[in-house]
């Protein structure tokens, strides 16, 4: 028998909102997404935690500008290290950021040793980045986390509606409780998201030029119209403004 | 110490199989300690006897017996198949560390022998695993 | 023992050149790279297959513009249905585009029958299209596949470049073969792969705005500047021109 | 009829064993048909007899076992175990035919008959397997 499983719940009892940015394709704003609303709760003063599962292809250490990889402290478990106020939880703390080539079922007990193991303690949301795809991350996260929902990027981009339609009706089918649907780095032109995604349309985030600039600064990424845009969407942060 | 969580987990496994089954008592608990985590079998034992302490009287008389399984590979790639005894001894001790709190993360610091990929299965001897659970109705 | 494994490379053996379509991250335009060269080639008369892999993203069918999904013709085995002359196998056309939620030992298995099963003929490339990630489908296609060599994809961003990097840093201590890394949607401005990737860098693919409304068309798609861009790429398509 | 290029795959591995062990003649080769791909044991039969028409002379004398096993599976989310057989009439031609061509796109057409969830593991009877291959030295 494995032990973690069991454990798992336990561990997650006294967090608030746990919250998945995700939408089967890559390379769409979930990173970017998932660690500024991360940045922009704990500038409103909640407590928030980040968890990146994404494992080959962790971002959120790179935006949020963390850059001396080191244990976190242990005390009946491993206690999250704390980044511009969020607790923080990333892979590369444990490779040093080297290239970590795993397969689905490594994935699946990496996963579970980091949510058995990892005292988040009381939080008010609990935000985590996941991978592009529905693979085992995305059915390990469902099958473990009954109260995660989930918040869904995508872009105005023909070839992203149609990867990212078909991941909504999956969770769908499953009875995942979705949050909304967020259109990212849209032009002034292009939208399809509000009739791909009628019932869960939220908003969208504006392409912005300064965020390259801002990758790794914490004022600065404060500062970009993603983050206040983000502010705004009261219906994924209900506890906020 | 981490081990303190994954010992909650032994005996919060422990309790939920008594409750199916209907114990009023747990007897005995085999614990595999898998090598490649290199828990320390004393620091586990304490790690449980805390746990314990704060355990149902279910548990008053149980005893935890804990063993450990030597870890072995086997290359996805070439076939071929190893053991972590043999070498264990070519980590420094950060990537001992990272394989104590995620042991997946030896796909990072090891490479088969024989054909340096890093696309092996773990096929024993990973972490800590419930062996079985022993009690009285 | 499972039998597929061991007729692989005979099934591969009269095809000239195996080029999978890479780079760790997701949203970079792999599918774009792979549709757009495969057709590019069969536009110069090259005998060219395309096996895009990326089973829970799909996306080269939606650039391509297949809308009919039916099964391949049975002759010893599945013959892959030719669109604008490429011998063309999606996962779309088995699953009717519908959500694919699989595992890793799922697609495993999945990669290994399409392989033992497709009978490709004689080509002189066969284009795959990769999912995000060093996951079991990059794992896979490396033990397989010993010809294979792989075209890197990156873009002008900081979190793209050091997930590539990874990646790259990877396939090059297993010796896998590199045949360049592209910088895909470019602006005039920024630039990171020439200096982050010195040895292998091959060129640009500049953003092109009416790539969006050129999805779908085969011939718009053609005169896009990708297409035109990647007609150049003499080091990947070395019998081009 | 893809079976063929399965088929040539089983009679591909047997060389490859004979050559391994040094076999002078292919007795018995046994082959597990999985229910899931749906493969009947006729058409298998006919396929491998076409591709060891072209095959060496040491399967002169081979003889062919062919074996239907079951397909069973089991939920990731819930635990439930199941059948194929209880849930294949539940499909229709084209999805059927799917799986024949690759079993894993079961996870598209079938859930667990109790949480609904397509996350479950296809435990036996995937599809074509090669159980033994027997021979003389
Ligand atoms: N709103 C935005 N404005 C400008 N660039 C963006 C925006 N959102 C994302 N990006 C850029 O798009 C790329 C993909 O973003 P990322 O957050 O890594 O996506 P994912 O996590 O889905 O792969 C990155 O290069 C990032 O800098
Ligand atoms: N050169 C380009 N010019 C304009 N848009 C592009 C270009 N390359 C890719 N895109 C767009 O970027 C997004 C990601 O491309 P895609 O080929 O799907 O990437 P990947 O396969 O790496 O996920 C898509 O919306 C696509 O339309
Ligand atoms: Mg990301
Ligand atoms: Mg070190
Ligand atoms: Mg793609
Ligand atoms: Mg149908
Ligand atoms: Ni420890
Ligand atoms: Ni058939
Ligand atoms: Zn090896
Ligand atoms: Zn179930």
């Amino acid at each position: 028998m494995d032990p973690r499983i069991n454990v798992v719940e336990k561990r997650l009892e006294k967090i608030g909102k746990v919250i998945a940015i995700a939408g089967g394709k890559g390379g769409i704003g979930k990173s970017t997404v998932a660690s500024l609303l991360a940045l922009v709760l704990a500038d409103s003063n909640q407590k928030v935690g980040l968890l990146d599962l994404d494992f080959t292809g962790a971002s959120t250490h790179t935006i949020l500008g963390l850059e001396d990889f080191h244990f976190p402290d242990e005390d009946e478990g491993i206690i999250p290290p704390k980044l511009h106020g969020i607790s923080y939880i990333t892979i590369t703390n444990f490779t040093q950021d080297h290239a970590t080539p795993l397969r689905g079922q490594d994935i699946t007990n990496a996963i579970l040793e980091l949510l058995a193991i990892t005292r988040w303690d009381e939080l008010d949301y609990l935000i985590i980045d996941m991978p592009p795809g529905i693979n085992d991350t995305t059915l390990d996260i469902i099958r473990l986390i009954k109260k995660i929902e989930f918040c869904i990027v995508t872009t105005p981009s023909k070839i992203t509606t149609k990867v990212v339609k078909k991941s909504v009706e999956l969770l769908q089918e499953l009875n995942v409780s979705i949050l909304g649907v967020i259109e990212n780095m849209t032009y002034p032109t292009i939208h399809y998201a509000k009739e791909a995604f009628p019932k869960s349309y939220l908003g969208t985030i504006p392409f912005d030029e300064t965020y390259e600039n801002a990758i790794g600064d914490k004022e600065k990424l404060l500062e970009t119209s993603i983050a206040n845009t983000l502010r705004n969407f009261t219906v994924i942060c209900d506890k906020m403004c | 110490m981490h081990e303190w969580a994954l010992a909650d987990a032994v005996i919060t496994t422990a309790k939920k199989v008594a409750k199916e089954e209907n114990l009023i008592k747990v007897t005995e608990i085999v614990v595999k300690i898998g090598e490649l985590q290199t828990i320390s079998r004393e620091i586990f034992e304490t790690a449980l006897q805390q746990v314990l302490k704060d355990a149902p009287d279910l548990f008053n008389e149980v005893t935890c017996k804990l063993e450990i399984e030597p870890a072995g590979f086997k290359c996805m790639n070439c076939g071929h198949e190893w053991l972590f005894s043999d070498v264990k001894k070519n980590l420094d001790d950060d990537e001992t560390e990272s394989i104590h709190f995620i042991p997946e993360t030896a796909h990072v610091f090891l490479k088969c022998p024989t054909c340096k990929s890093p696309d092996f299965e773990i096929v024993k001897g990973r972490g800590i695993w419930v062996d079985s659970i022993e009690g009285e109705k």
